[in-house]
């Protein structure tokens, strides 16, 4: 891989490293509230998947999707001014750290029922299809995922309609605090995907470049009209697993043996020459900014309170 | 031009309409291909439309109702036939969590053009399981709406009219509908989604009704007018939203009132409205107002017990003695 | 095998037919009603797998389940009765044809939800699991029961759990009038159970003397408590779907390429010494003294009609 | 023998003893043994039980809800957890067509001794996919019984009374109570299901309400009262069955009411209650009910949309004062 793309993939992991230690801050003092679910320790996944989407396909994901969105390209400014609730957010703080949604980059959210975007992803594909649009649409969700019925019946439906969707699982080994072998008879994920003919693969999910690669190789087939492809990348996140999390379920030493896998640290081995520093003071910068936007954001009217149930109440 | 033909033929002409005038209309659900539907409503459009915008699905309520909302998002305009209500508890999630709430919670960035159909109801001696009427259940959730066509001019109109919405419209017919004879003007002034019809004028009491009851409803008011009790008849049409306006209207008109559905009595759509009536119309009230739904049992098997749990044009026509007493 | 045992399987798999047909006659007389699903063509599997049951054994089944009822030794009496609405039937006229119940055989139903009845039967062996009671729980379902989503969580739940099941798919090629080819991607569906890491097998469905060993051999292997065990039952349906079907989904050539198969030739022509005859001279009886029993019964009153919604209204 | 302790606390004794006595009792859902219950109440029962009887469960709710139903079957009595309500939307088929219609399906030969607790409610800025409170919708279903505890002493006597009642019951905890604290009496008599209480009487306005808005309405209450408005307030409890009787005594006592509930505001169980007074009591009224529920739109995430969405203390009092003009 060229130094160029390394060095963009350096600075897409560390704004999301960086923004997300900056909403822990955040929450501290109660600017964000609701649910807060950080993707420190699986930035590699959502920077290798989204270099490898074009501008026009789209992204479906969970609750756990500040690394996504970020990476997809929204800005942090949106991105943080939801968490705050206000208009300026990206779901005009209608949707909050779990739900953000963006029309220009075909980000349709933050599901926060778990599983509950999969079939979404498997109807966008099908639009696509019937359309005759060659898209992508890529659908990311959790080891605990696997386990729903929609999982199930949507591999199912991607694999029988040949669909265009890359199915991204990350897997981090735990379900809030129910680890994998709590709770599938089969813990190889890949190989439950393979059961519905879909062409599968497990790829190490603290290694950008090798996720980025899974993920051109998936895209390219799935442009070629051969179908759904699926791609468990092993991962691991290093904090809690949302903000009220007690972590009685995983021993400290097992979060410190994959910190030695940080995907930035990992990275920066193998290309010593990023030039972290500049980075860092970019980011400090822009987010920053961020702080600044959501700020000085504006709460909704309470007389709005009922707008967009109906399309006919959607502000033009 | 008007015709008579069948409540089934008029959805299937609704439908086939809508697929020759738009694209991206189509069609899935379980059997709704070489089945040709599991009330023969899209019999022949396999053949007709091809297996591309005619998708016989697998047994995965959940995931295919999904994936209609999803192929929503991304610009057609799917038809999704859930086989009958009783199996939509499967798709609920799907229904609520997404399709109700994804306009809303992308700040109005996402709108789901979807339309469900689904068979609904009680009267064929298929037990607890396949006889649920939840209408009353789904017009309970924001973001949906709910309609139930009665008649052969509702069961063609609605189509086009649900497929026009841009949001997530629910389709109820009733069962018991599908071989009932009727006229159908084709060239009928489009419909408003929310309207209700009066089907009878009168003046001592309101009937306040949809789908299949209506017809029960009707029946119960000629025997009642030969009492002397002359009934007003008013086809809900939609359960979400409702009718405030015609309602009140007859309310105010009649002073009494009467609600029949065929959900289980606690908690159906029968006490919404009676509870709006209080709230909008309660001094024009001359009397409690009364309900016939469906009994608080699961359906049982037994046609007997079956039809003593369902409302019935006695049993309206009992109730409406009843509150013609009371003052 | 032994001619006695083939004896055995043979007469109970012809009541079945002969059951089946004059329910067929019965519901043109409208005595029965509701939806009507036929077991004819399938016979073997219900008569094999009960074969390899005892008494306390727990079976779970769908809608189509005469012959499971039948076979596993609910009087055809009662049966009938049921789909007459009477009070002597084995649901007291309460379920209908799809909704088959006895408690003495421990046979709970009947499910008319498609996938229903799989967390019930893993849940019974769960609790079979913790009272340490060595039953085995059946489960059957049909081909078009394997896109559900249920069937996906009740598996990975009986193969985590290590729960004594049996699986039993009643693979007959159709879900209604959709071919297994148009709702599964994976069309042997015992590899697809295998994806659990349940041990899982195909036999051949139209014969009894093969689902029989099969039972028997997964019975003994879920005794040894080694978990749950699926058979697939390759299988046809003779008749329509229901009694409304225009079975405009299949070729007839198909029906009579099948029919060749039918179990009850199958098997007599493996053992030419049963003597039918007699089989059929005793079965008119037994269907004759049926019909009897169900015109005869008692139609409950309506003053009753809101019983058993709660046990405390339970009649003793 | 009388402490204070907090509402989780309250149901965490509940369920430990019920385990102690019985050891048929086991608890079962996603993430209640490893991590200690997503709301803590199981903190450590692990440990203490064994995960025999503290089960984790994969993320299936449809599968585990239903084991649970089959469990009940095998002569267990499980407790299942749905983590909250928001999913349950999953299981729902296997609550309403099988847990609900066995014991009627089999003509009463299996009844399905199972206990199904959820969490429920907003105001946490969970947004519109976690804020929802469905405890109306279950209270339609024939073969339930919905259980709402409101107070540390409920939140107690509830897990007993529901383990101990041969059929399926719902038991609705919502989120913001579990760090209330009140006084639990461990030797009170025993419950029964369906019973309502006075918390607060009053001659001028019955409130009738249930979890957490028992305390917005007793705080509306205090409110009111120094206005001259003297309300009745009244917890529920049970929304499967209702208790008509105390309700209409109060009715026939105060000649108004007002119902808080949590739901959106069509189609809630407040309506249910408005078509009971009208239908049982209407002649004691002497001006239109009122509701205070949640606006019908999917609960937003910033927070003063979220509280404008939610029954509050003040609209209450607004409501009360509204309610004692009309005559
Ligand atoms: C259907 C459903 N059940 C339960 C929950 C509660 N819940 C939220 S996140 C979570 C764990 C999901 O784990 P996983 O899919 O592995 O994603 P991760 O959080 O590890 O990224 C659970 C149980 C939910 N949101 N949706
Ligand atoms: C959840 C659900 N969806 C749809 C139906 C309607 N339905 C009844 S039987 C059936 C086909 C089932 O096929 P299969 O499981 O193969 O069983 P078979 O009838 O072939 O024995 C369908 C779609 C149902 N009963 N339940
Ligand atoms: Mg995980
Ligand atoms: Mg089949």
């Amino acid at each position: 891989m060229e130094l160029d793309l390394a060095r963009e993939f350096y600075r897409k992991m560390l704004l999301i490293r960086r923004f997300e230690e900056k909403c822990v801050e955040l929450y501290s003092k109660e600017k964000i509230r609701g649910f807060l679910h950080l993707y420190i320790g699986e930035e590699a996944i959502a920077v290798g998947i989204m270099d490898a989407l074009s501008p026009e396909d789209a992204v479906f994901t969970t609750y756990r999707d500040h690394g996504q969105a970020l990476a997809r390209g929204i800005q942090p400014n949106r991105i943080l001014a939801e968490m705050y609730g206000k208009v300026e957010g990206c779901s005009r703080g209608r949707g909050g750290s779990m739900h953000l949604f963006d029309a220009h980059t075909h980000f349709y959210g933050g599901n926060a029922i778990v599983a509950g975007g999969l079939p979404l992803a498997v109807g966008m594909a099908l639009a696509d299809k019937m359309m005759k649009r060659n898209r992508v649409t890529v659908c990311i969700f959790g080891d605990g995922a696997v386990a729903e019925g929609e999982f199930h019946e949507s591999l199912n439906l991607a694999a029988l309609w040949h669909l265009p969707v890359l199915f991204v699982c990350e897997n981090n080994g735990y379900a809030m605090g129910t680890a994998l072998e709590f709770t599938e008879s089969e813990t190889n994920i890949s190989l439950k995907a393979a059961a519905y003919r879909i062409s599968s693969r497990q790829v190490d999910g603290m290694d950008v470049v090798a996720v980025a690669e899974a993920a051109q190789e998936a895209v390219s087939e799935i442009r070629a009209g051969n179908g759904p492809v699926f791609i468990e990348c092993l991962t691991y996140r290093f904090r809690a697993h949302s903000m009220f999390d007690a972590e009685r379920y995983r021993e400290k030493s097992e979060v410190e043996e994959w910190k030695k896998k940080d995907p930035l640290l990992l990275l920066h081995q193998r290309f010593p020459n990023i030039d972290i520093d500049k980075y860092e003071t970019e980011i400090v910068q822009i987010i920053d900014e961020a702080v600044d936007f959501a700020e000085n954001g504006t709460l909704e009217s309470i007389d709005d309170l009922e707008k967009f149930v109906y399309s006919c109440e959607v502000i033009p | 031009m008007s015709e008579k033909i069948t409540y089934r033929e008029a959805v299937r002409k609704g439908i086939r309409e809508a697929m020759e005038n738009d694209k991206r209309v189509f069609l899935m659900g379980e059997d709704v291909g070489h089945y040709g539907g599991s009330y023969a409503v899209s019999m022949g459009f396999l053949e007709l439309f091809g297996s591309e915008r005619i998708i016989d699905t697998p047994l995965s309520e959940s995931a295919f109702t999904g994936a209609g909302i999803g192929a929503a998002l991304g610009g057609m305009r799917p038809i999704v036939e859930i086989m009958t209500v009783n199996f939509s508890l499967l798709a609920l999630d799907q229904i609520m969590n997404n399709a109700a709430t994804l306009l809303h919670m992308s700040g109005g960035q996402f709108n789901v053009p979807l339309v469900i159909r689904m068979a609904t109801g009680g009267g064929k001696q298929l037990a607890a399981q396949h006889s649920h009427s939840l209408e009353g259940l789904y017009a309970h959730i924001p973001g949906l709406k709910v309609l139930i066509p009665a008649t052969v001019q509702d069961a063609y109109d609605m189509v086009a009219l649900a497929l026009a919405d841009p949001d997530p419209v629910l389709i109820f017919e009733n069962v018991m509908l599908y071989n009932i004879k009727g006229e159908l003007d084709t060239e009928a002034l489009p419909l408003v989604i929310g309207k209700a019809k009066t089907e009878r004028t009168g003046k001592d009491l309101t009937i306040l009704t949809y789908g299949i009851s209506l017809f029960k409803a009707l029946e119960a008011a000629e025997i009642l007018s030969s009492e002397g009790i002359d009934a007003e008849v008013i086809d809900l049409r939609s359960l979400r939203p409702l009718d405030d306006e015609t309602i009140m209207n007859s309310v105010a008109k009649t002073h009494r009132v009467m609600i029949v559905d065929e959900g289980w009595k606690s908690g159906s759509i029968s006490a919404e409205i009676m509870a709006r009536i209080n709230e909008q119309a309660f001094f024009e009230l001359d009397a409690p107002m009364g309900r016939v739904c469906t009994v608080e049992v699961p359906i049982p098997y037994a046609s007997h017990l079956e039809q003593a749990a369902l409302p019935s044009t006695e049993k309206i026509v009992t109730m409406g003695r009843k509150l013609m007493e009371k003052s």
